[in-house]
């Protein structure tokens, strides 16, 4: 009875998070953009505009277009939500506060978010217009190059703890966080970075919904709570990768001082300002560009590190 | 089963399969097109292979109603044109009509008038940088960062316009034969307060956009035009000196007081859309140089030679055919008047340097990706007050 | 090797760029929140119209010359003229705020200086018939700060000076 | 090819005489040999810049006035053409590319056609709009329009 | 594919009001959505002349509308606003006539600037529609040519106590 329980707290605390996770990322461009963000709707900081945007989309008008698939086009937001929610089952929180640890937790999570590939392209076929269909293409080829470079940046911590249960890798970094190997770390950080702001469509990868050439890309079509969906999960799998991100290589609830819990969201809230702040100041990559990136030089690199991290738990 | 096959049908219908290639039609609602251009894009895959740009959704009549207005009343309707940089538009007018009535200008009217077209050209400059940066990274990537630094910019340049005639954006500043307004009193040492801010917010653009790899990756070589066509086009300004070719109408045909300052004109090497934002870049800075000579030899004295304006119908220019163009921030804006005497022009034709500049794109982005397209037309910079008319 | 100079230009770029963001975050932000902090509009500001009355004997200034109907290049001040104990007044005087493009060629030949831009830009309507402001209001207008262009300011502003410089 | 020499030469080779101002050449050209001048100057006297071509209304008849420019020798010219209400004028656009659109908007505006000129279509008013705005008998106040 | 008929939302609000604190509450839920419309109110990002610079200029630093919940949405499905702004030309008059179908139900139209209510200096021009109001309805009207960051932002702030105080169902809007 307690995981139905728990599921539903989990549910509910993502989607709180990930709203505020939407008043954050305004505030903080705001503030790099030398303008305030979001002020006059929850009077002092703006703090309730996630509440008024939600509600706002909730009352909007469900406007299915005649030419669409309607199966596509309806099942794609459920499919996009549902692969990124799904991911946060086998995250743990805290020392024993996680949903079910699976001890093929890694393996778990990454096929999970490769799903969110499947949910945009139904969404960008599903809607029959020509920027859509563009936009889709574009992520598919986006996305399948980068989840090789993901997986073997994922791998790398699984070697070094010798366990894909999350909760023993957070273990076997009590020492010495996985980031401070000499050079091992950096790197490995470094290419699940990258290659996760592309899973996630972040600038400087963010082809898929590129303001400039397909307006709005697979989400053109989409209206009210839909697009809320849509919009919500690409929030969602931020969450989820700063919160892996911070757990593989920042060493999970274990440091210093601070209660244990407490460090995790420090971590994760470091991650995911840290990815703002890359989406607030770079210009976007064309598409061959990332392709040509992805496999000329994190593929090449990502193996390396894996080869070097394997030779590294075999002295040690 | 008759469900999917119907659904096919109306697939087909969208991606006409002329040798699978999609046409997309951008249309004149679309965050970059820089307002209302309407692009006919024949794709194959990612590649762009045939390009129509179709213009007119913003062609207002200008010549048509310039016949029904008198030489005063154009004026203010000359700021409606190239509507970011409305101070050289009527700067070109008015040195037309003062060429055909050959009227002195008195030598204060002529620093300011140098001083605002200057200004102007940064202010416009600073439009293009930011919606160029909107066009590389996105409304809401890092390109809308420089956006906003670049208005955050502009505003400050505003403010003095401001100040100085009362409008943010359409001033109706020159008159036949001078200037409406003489500054406020402290509208120098404002000035002078904020050269120094502009040139370090320039220093920042510089830095980045000029070595920044991305930018580089996104701009180099892409969308070459080599001078001779861009000659044989008619494309001025930026976009002929970004092709190698360095002609300001500012040094060729020195007007309105410009031979007496000292400034150089960047050119570009290879002619992409790189090279094309390189010499605007430093076109503002070229600009701060006149900006502060105009200070330093401001001369005291009336700004206007006309009597004041009392009756409206006081302007007549004898017949004949004058044409006169100048440095506009967007290349050779040329102003051909035909006039019989009366107080109305006969016909006034604006010879607009957006209209041959876009011209290029069709014949330059063959080949090139569809993000490369919106690089390019960013770097063309065109405004459709101006190619529509 | 060009490899490694790529990666490495490319991370100096990346910097680069953060640094500039990373400036702009400590900065102070420059908005102007509207509806609490309003921006100090410029004196010579030209917002809506007020006619003026004569301070010292209380009537209008406006006499209905139709100089400034016939200068308007939007055509928008439509007026008519009515003779009272010999001295022109203006009956009816339309402004239509709609069509008007705020070039304030009305302001500057207007020999009475009747017509004057006030600085109030909080004129947005919701019906569009009362964007005309008819003579009442365009009387009413006047309890807002003028500019501080007036047509005689503009004309001494432009006139070759006479041997004193008359500086604005 | 200073503009004297360019006088010299225009006069022997099509016997037209071209008032000359500061840095402009101005001729005027029979309908038959505006192709032939036009020629002449993009390649012989190397105006390869082109900077306008409009028409001018003069109630009976229209005034094609076009501008080329050598920007290398900072010299202009200023060729115009009378030519009849119904009549075509041979194209531009073989020697500039420029002229295209230029033209379109000529025939957009004022309804002269040009021979074989590429796409000669309306360029600035929607396709299916009937009359030419700038012709001097075109009122004001009339709209031909199909949307008002 | 016959279209299933639509419940009548106004039906709905009628069972509201059958439950014991259905007439407060259906106030309260109308108030609430209200206020969530007014304060996240997209705008569509389509600026025809002049008044887009002005536009932008209002949504840049400086009057930055971000501060009232406005991010300039990209496809006229995500907004909610459509702000003219300029010159509505007879070969645009179309495409604004099919933006403004495309945008869900509870939309509104600001026409800024003199060239969108009534065509100002361009009034009587052969290629110009005089007051974009000919081709869709229009809920606030600002003038200015082209108006200052301020005249725009009290012109959406009277929309705003419109939309507030405008006494039908949230889902449709009073024209």
């Amino acid at each position: 009875m307690n995981t139905l329980f728990y599921s539903l707290v989990l549910l509910a605390g993502i989607l709180l998070v990930v709203a505020y996770l939407t008043w954050l990322e305004r505030k903080f461009a705001g503030r790099m953009q030398s303008r305030i963000g979001p002020q006059r709707v929850g009077k002092p900081w703006g703090l309730l505009q996630p509440i008024a945007d939600g509600a706002k989309l909730l009352v909007k008008e469900d406007i299915i277009p005649q030419a669409t698939d309607k199966t596509a086009y309806n099942l794609a937001p459920i499919v996009v939500i549902l692969a990124t929610t799904l991911v946060f089952v086998t995250i743990p929180l805290g020392k024993s506060v996680v949903l079910v640890d699976l001890n093929v937790g890694v393996l778990f999570i990454l096929a999970i978010s490769s799903l969110a590939l499947i949910g945009i392209f139904m969404a960008g076929w599903g809607s029959a217009n020509k920027y859509a269909i563009l936009s889709a293409m574009r992520g598919v080829n986006q996305l399948i190059s980068y989840e090789i470079p993901l997986v073997l940046a994922c791998l790398v911590p699984v070697i070094l703890a010798g366990s894909m249960k999350l909760s023993s890798i957070v273990l076997a970094q009590s020492k010495v966080w996985f980031i401070f190997y000499p050079f091992l770390g950096q790197i490995a950080f470094l290419i699940f970075l990258v290659s996760a702001l592309a899973e996630a469509n972040r600038i400087p990868f963010d082809i898929t919904e590129a303001e400039s050439e397909l307006i709005a890309g697979y989400t053109v079509e989409y209206s009210g709570m839909k697009f809320a969906f849509l919009w919500l999960a690409e929030y969602i799998h931020l969450l989820a990768v700063s919160l892996v991100g911070s757990i593989l290589f920042l060493g999970g609830w274990n440091g210093p001082w601070l209660p244990s819990g407490l460090w995790l969201a420090l971590k994760t809230l470091l991650l995911f300002l840290l990815i703002l702040w890359i989406r607030w100041s770079l210009v976007r990559i064309r598409l061959d560009q990332i392709l040509a990136l992805s496999w000329k030089v994190l593929f090449p690199l990502s193996l390396a590190t894996l080869i070097l991290a394997g030779g590294w738990s075999f002295i040690f | 089963m008759n469900l999917i096959a119907e659904q096919i049908e109306t697939y087909k219908s969208i991606i006409e399969t002329e040798g699978d290639t999609l046409l997309v039609n951008m249309g004149p609602q679309h965050p970059s097109t820089h307002g209302v251009l309407r692009l006919v894009l024949k794709l194959k895959g990612e590649e762009v292979v045939k390009i129509e740009p179709v213009i007119g959704y913003l062609h207002r009549g200008f010549e048509k109603l310039s016949e029904n207005l008198t030489y005063i009343q154009i004026v203010p309707l000359t700021d409606r044109m190239d509507y970011l940089a409305s101070i050289t538009n009527e700067l070109a007018y008015v040195l037309t009509i003062e060429k055909a009535l050959k009227i002195e200008v008195p030598k204060k009217a002529i620093y300011l008038r140098v001083l605002t077209a200057e200004l102007q050209r940064i202010v416009s400059h600073l439009v293009w940088l930011g919606t160029f940066g909107l066009d590389l990274g996105g409304a809401l990537g890092g390109g809308s960062t420089l956006f906003l630094y670049c208005f955050r910019e502009r505003e400050i340049i505003l403010d003095l316009f401001e100040e100085f005639s009362g409008a943010r954006m359409m001033y109706n500043f020159n008159q036949i034969g001078g200037l409406r307004y003489q500054p406020p009193l402290d509208f120098f040492s404002k000035l002078k307060a904020t050269l120094p801010k502009l040139k370090q917010a320039f220093a920042e653009y510089e830095e980045m956009l000029q070595e920044n790899y991305v930018f580089k990756v996104r701009t180099k070589n892409i969308g070459v035009l080599e001078v001779s066509l861009a000659q044989r086009m008619g494309a001025s300004g930026p976009v002929l000196r970004g092709s190698g070719l360095a002609y300001d109408i500012r040094k060729a045909y020195p007007y309105s007081g410009y031979e007496n300052f000292e400034f150089e004109i960047p050119i570009g090497e290879n002619g992409d859309c790189f090279d094309r934002a390189k010499v605007r870049i430093l076109e503002m800075k070229q600009s701060l140089r006149i900006i502060q000579q105009a200070l330093k030899g401001m001369p005291e004295g009336e700004v206007a030679i006309r009597p004041p304006v009392r009756v409206p119908t006081a302007v007549k220019v004898p017949a004949g055919e004058t044409y006169m163009h100048i440095e506009a921030p967007r290349g050779d804006l040329g102003v051909f008047l035909v006039s019989d005497g009366t107080e109305k022009p006969y016909r006034l034709k604006w010879r607009a340097p957006s209209f041959s500049n876009l011209a290029v794109l069709p014949f330059i982005s063959n080949g090139h990706k569809v993000a490369d397209v919106m690089a390019i037309l960013g770097s063309l910079d065109p405004v459709f007050g101006e190619v529509d008319r | 090797m060009s490899w490694m100079k790529d990666t490495f230009e490319l991370t100096g770029s990346f910097l680069s760029a953060f640094k500039v963001t990373w400036k702009n975050l400590w900065r102070k932000p420059v908005t102007i929140s509207y509806p609490d902090q309003k921006r100090v509009l410029s004196e010579r500001q030209r917002a809506t119209f007020a006619l003026l009355t004569d301070p010292k004997t209380g009537e209008e200034k406006c006499t209905g010359c139709y100089i400034c109907q016939n200068i308007c290049p939007a055509l928008v001040i439509k007026m008519e003229k009515e003779i009272i104990n010999e001295r022109g007044y203006a009956k009816t005087f339309y402004l239509d705020l709609s069509g008007c493009i705020f070039c304030e060629l009305c302001v500057q030949c207007c020999p009475q200086d009747a017509i004057v831009m006030v600085r109030h830009w909080e004129i947005a309507e919701i019906k569009k018939e009362n964007l005309v402001l008819d003579k009442k209001r365009l009387m009413e207008n006047q309890k807002y700060p003028f500019s501080t262009i007036i047509g005689s300011k503009i004309r001494e502003m432009q006139a070759v000076p006479k041997p004193p410089t008359a500086s604005s | 090819m200073t503009i004297e020499k360019l006088k010299d030469k225009i006069k022997e080779k099509f016997n037209l005489d071209c008032q000359v101002e500061v840095g402009l050449v101005k001729i005027l050209v029979p309908k038959e040999s505006w192709g032939t001048l036009a020629e002449f100057l993009r390649f012989e006297a190397e105006f390869n810049y082109f900077s306008f071509i409009t028409a001018v209304d003069r109630k009976e008849k229209f005034e094609m006035v076009a501008r080329v420019e050598n920007l290398e020798e900072k010299t202009a010219c200023e060729f115009t053409t009378e030519i009849l209400p119904n009549e075509t004028l041979s194209t531009l656009s073989e020697l500039w590319e420029g002229a295209v659109w230029q033209e379109r908007e000529v025939f957009d505006l004022f309804g002269i056609k040009f021979e074989n000129h590429p796409d000669l279509k309306r360029i600035l008013l929607p396709e299916d709009y009937t009359g030419y705005p700038l012709k001097k008998e075109f009122p004001l106040d009339k709209h031909y329009e199909p949307y008002r | 594919m016959e279209v299933k008929e639509k419940i009548p939302l106004q039906s709905i609000a009628e069972i509201y009001q059958t439950f014991p604190g259905g007439e407060l509450m259906l106030t309260t839920t109308e108030k609430f959505f209200k206020w969530a419309q007014v304060s996240s109110f997209w705008p569509l990002t389509f600026g025809l002349a002049c008044c887009a610079i002005e536009m932008m200029a209002t949504f840049a630093s400086r009057f930055d509308l971000d501060r009232w919940g406005m991010i300039m949405r990209g496809s006229p499905r995500q907004s909610d606003l459509l702000i003219i702004s300029g010159t509505v030309t007879i070969k645009m008059g179309p495409r604004i006539r099919r933006l403004y179908e495309q945008m869900p139900e509870p939309k509104w139209v600001l026409a800024m600037g003199s060239c969108a209510i009534s065509g100002g200096i361009f009034r009587n021009s052969y290629a110009v529609v005089p007051g974009v109001d000919r081709i869709i309805p229009v809920d606030v009207f600002v003038p200015g040519c082209p108006p200052v960051p301020e005249a725009l932002m009290d012109g959406i702030l009277k929309l705003q106590d419109k939309i507030k105080n405008s006494k039908n169902d949230y889902r449709k809007v009073e024209r």
